[in-house]
């Protein structure tokens, strides 16, 4: 029952197939999975469902598997970083289904924490609630949004122990654990693979029930998106 | 004349009240943080899980596991907490916020806001605008008063696809300040040298005029 | 915007009211906020409504606001443990509302987080989901469950700094941080005050938004229910 | 003859495998723990917000801040992590836990489940043990096959009010086993000195025979 795995391609190895569905956690090119990333592509599965926030920018994180077309259709709250995706949308080649941010978090919670569905008033009265089911509580009309589980969840945490317990780091931590909860199989990449008892209980993020296996990633880039600084005052 | 983008950014923080939990979005009502009034303590919340956003780091405090909902580096402070996406919206949904301030491409007379989609235009997506004008106390929206050309922003009702409907609490331009908390918008401020004439005629909504209307030299 | 108050009654003043709805976290006798009940009982305050997974045990936890006939109605998934809340029960002086415990801390959470309502399997098919509406998702029947919110939310934490964030400890954290969320005003009690930056940001249980006031408790009974210990074995 | 109450326990231990999360009920699926085979890990799960328990502490190591879901004093683990309830029965509910053993008042052929509440007489509650049934992957019911008063126990229908509808998945009572894969109980083993017919004589549901009938002298 060991959960440290070699490398991405040995975790990887007997969960995909094609048309599968994959959440990746991460919130533009913070805590996402890099090294899974990676390993998806060469694995060459093709004509999956990704479930993200984001899609990477044209380079790098998710956006690899748009420029390989691996990608069929996509689950996202914010797209606008990268521009492939606008190109194969537009073109027909990618299916897209926008959900609110907060509504995309709490339907994979809910998916991973047998919550089949439920009601939330963010989308009412846009197109976003167009077809779904309505229902009033206390006077003001809400939404039904269906829980989410993917075949394999992909998330990037800061440590794990040999349990895969996770611990992730400042907001780096976004939607990475609730995306843990919600693969059939959830794969983790840490920076660091700490000791068993090495963790206080207490502040572990991620209880390792949740993790099937894990790697250490190696070569981290962590890009910045948008280097924003002040200056020294002398 | 009218208000400069700092101006604007100037006026929303008078909406800030001591012990506030606050969003703000990304452009102008991001400047809102460096106009925080004295005595009046705020906590900025990210919508990307976290409490307690401190400001810019210095180049050599930059961290890419520390970003903001706008994907700037950030810094944090003492009192500053982590959590997941799911908790950060059900901070959001449930009501825990106390103001959101963000930007729009167009608001309607009955407070409807448009701000994340131009069909076959502009596919950005939402990020967590619909969560945030859903869920937050209040919703205070800053945009031009007018497109770059010259069309009406504040109309009768809004053609681009809705983030929230009826949502508007208060609403910022470079002309006027209007609050929305009746059937038709209260026009209650105007910019310095802008005349009401000036609105009528940049304005496609239905309005009301307050009997106290302010006109400003400059937000103080 | 000070948060820590002198003492319990300091922090309760007024947010009291008689028909009130209150709920109290805590496991058993674990994790109960017991400075805030005795403060409660002292206070007079009637005819409230109390969320809590248990009711204390006859002289200690919330029983002790059974005794005084304080609470007309109660929402919980087990109170074997009092022989006063059976009585009250049985001769109509007391309402009682039983939730399966997991719908219980679910409907506490969907309260705080703006979620009307959910669909669970919880029930399905017992006296729990009479009268409620029923759902097909994939074949399979859930029950709809609604959030719940408090009038007055009052938690036990461990350590709280200055803006109300707080940490809990082990088993007692339990109910503690979903009530805190669902509570239109939150107190918490804790057994030791930390300075602003004492606790790692990344482990915060309960940030302080959720809490409007906190005290330090004094004179901590904890008691154990079930004491089970093992032998040394030379 | 029949098995003993560590005899059932011990027999229940053997549906564990190796790298389950397993949650135990109060009472004798408690005792399952003293019996997990050889070669086999398992982590416990306690529903009051912990993965990893521990045994019961010594004397010296009594922490009230540390209890099970039974209200037991015990301890922790290097592998052990807490959460909230909310947390804990995510977990439950999501189906994260493979297997649960609890006790019964009475089971029905068709799987249904009782035992939280005899009407009039017993109002403790139900505690976890609806989410525990509905969510958990496996459940397995440990009861005596009948009641003190020697009336089945195992019935055609329940008259105490459900824990679970059809949740059963496997019954150990101290005379037998049954699997409830199909339409109807299998009855797979007997306790040592236990007969069919006793097994007819003492049974109200209707129930199959597994042409591979184990007659046990002992559970191993």
């Amino acid at each position: 029952m060991k959960k440290l795995k070699k490398n991405a391609a040995n975790a990887l190895e007997g969960v995909l197939f094609d048309g599968m569905t994959i959440m990746a956690g991460g919130f533009g090119l913070c805590g996402i999975p890099e090294n899974l990333i990676v390993a998806l592509r060469d694995s060459g599965v093709k004509d999956i469902t990704v479930i993200s926030n984001n899609c990477g920018i044209d380079d790098f994180g998710l956006g690899i598997l748009l420029q390989t077309r691996q990608i069929k259709k996509m689950l996202s709250s914010y797209v606008g970083e990268n521009k492939t995706f606008e190109k194969q949308y537009m073109s027909g080649e990618l299916e897209l289904e926008f959900n609110p941010q907060g509504t995309l978090a709490e339907r994979c919670r809910a998916g991973g924490a047998g919550i089949a569905a439920f009601y939330t008033k963010t989308g009412v009265g846009t197109i976003i609630a167009e077809g779904k089911e309505h229902k009033e509580f206390n006077g003001e009309t809400y939404v039904m949004e269906t829980g989410l589980v993917a075949d394999l969840s992909l998330v990037k945490a800061w440590k794990a122990d040999d349990e895969g317990n996770l611990v992730y780091r400042k907001t780096a931590r976004n939607f990475n654990p609730v995306m843990a909860t919600a693969g059939k199989v959830t794969i983790a990449e840490v920076e660091e693979h700490v000791s068993l008892g090495d963790f206080d209980p207490d502040h572990i993020h991620t209880p390792g029930i949740y993790v099937s296996s894990f790697i250490v990633g190696t070569d981290y880039k962590k890009p910045v998106e948008i280097l924003t600084t002040r200056e020294y005052v002398a | 004349m009218s208000w400069s983008r700092e101006e604007i950014a100037q006026r929303a923080a008078q909406e800030l009240k001591d012990g506030f939990y606050v969003n703000l979005g990304i452009g102008i009502p991001t400047l809102v943080a460096n106009y925080i009034p004295e005595n009046v303590q705020v906590t900025l919340e990210s919508e990307n899980g976290m409490l307690g956003m401190g400001p810019f780091p210095y180049p050599d405090q930059v961290d890419p596991d520390l970003i903001n909902a706008g994907k700037q580096t950030i810094t944090e402070l003492p009192q500053s907490s982590y959590f997941s996406s799911a908790d950060s919206f059900a901070m959001i949904r449930g009501g825990h916020i106390n103001l959101a301030i963000l930007g729009a491409m167009q608001v309607a007379q009955n407070g409807d806001l448009a701000n994340w989609m131009i069909p076959g235009k502009m596919i950005k997506g939402m990020g967590g605008a619909m969560d945030l004008v859903a869920g937050v106390n209040k919703v205070v929206v800053i945009m031009d008063h007018v497109a770059k050309d010259g069309t009406p922003k504040l109309l009768k009702a809004c053609d681009l696809p809705l983030t929230g409907s009826g949502v508007t609490d208060l609403l910022i331009t470079n002309l006027a300040v209007f609050d929305f908390q009746n059937e038709l918008p209260l026009l209650t401020e105007l910019a310095p040298g802008v005349d009401l004439e000036e609105i009528k005629e940049k304005t496609e909504a239905e309005f009301t005029v307050c009997p106290k209307l302010k006109r400003h030299l400059h937000v103080q």
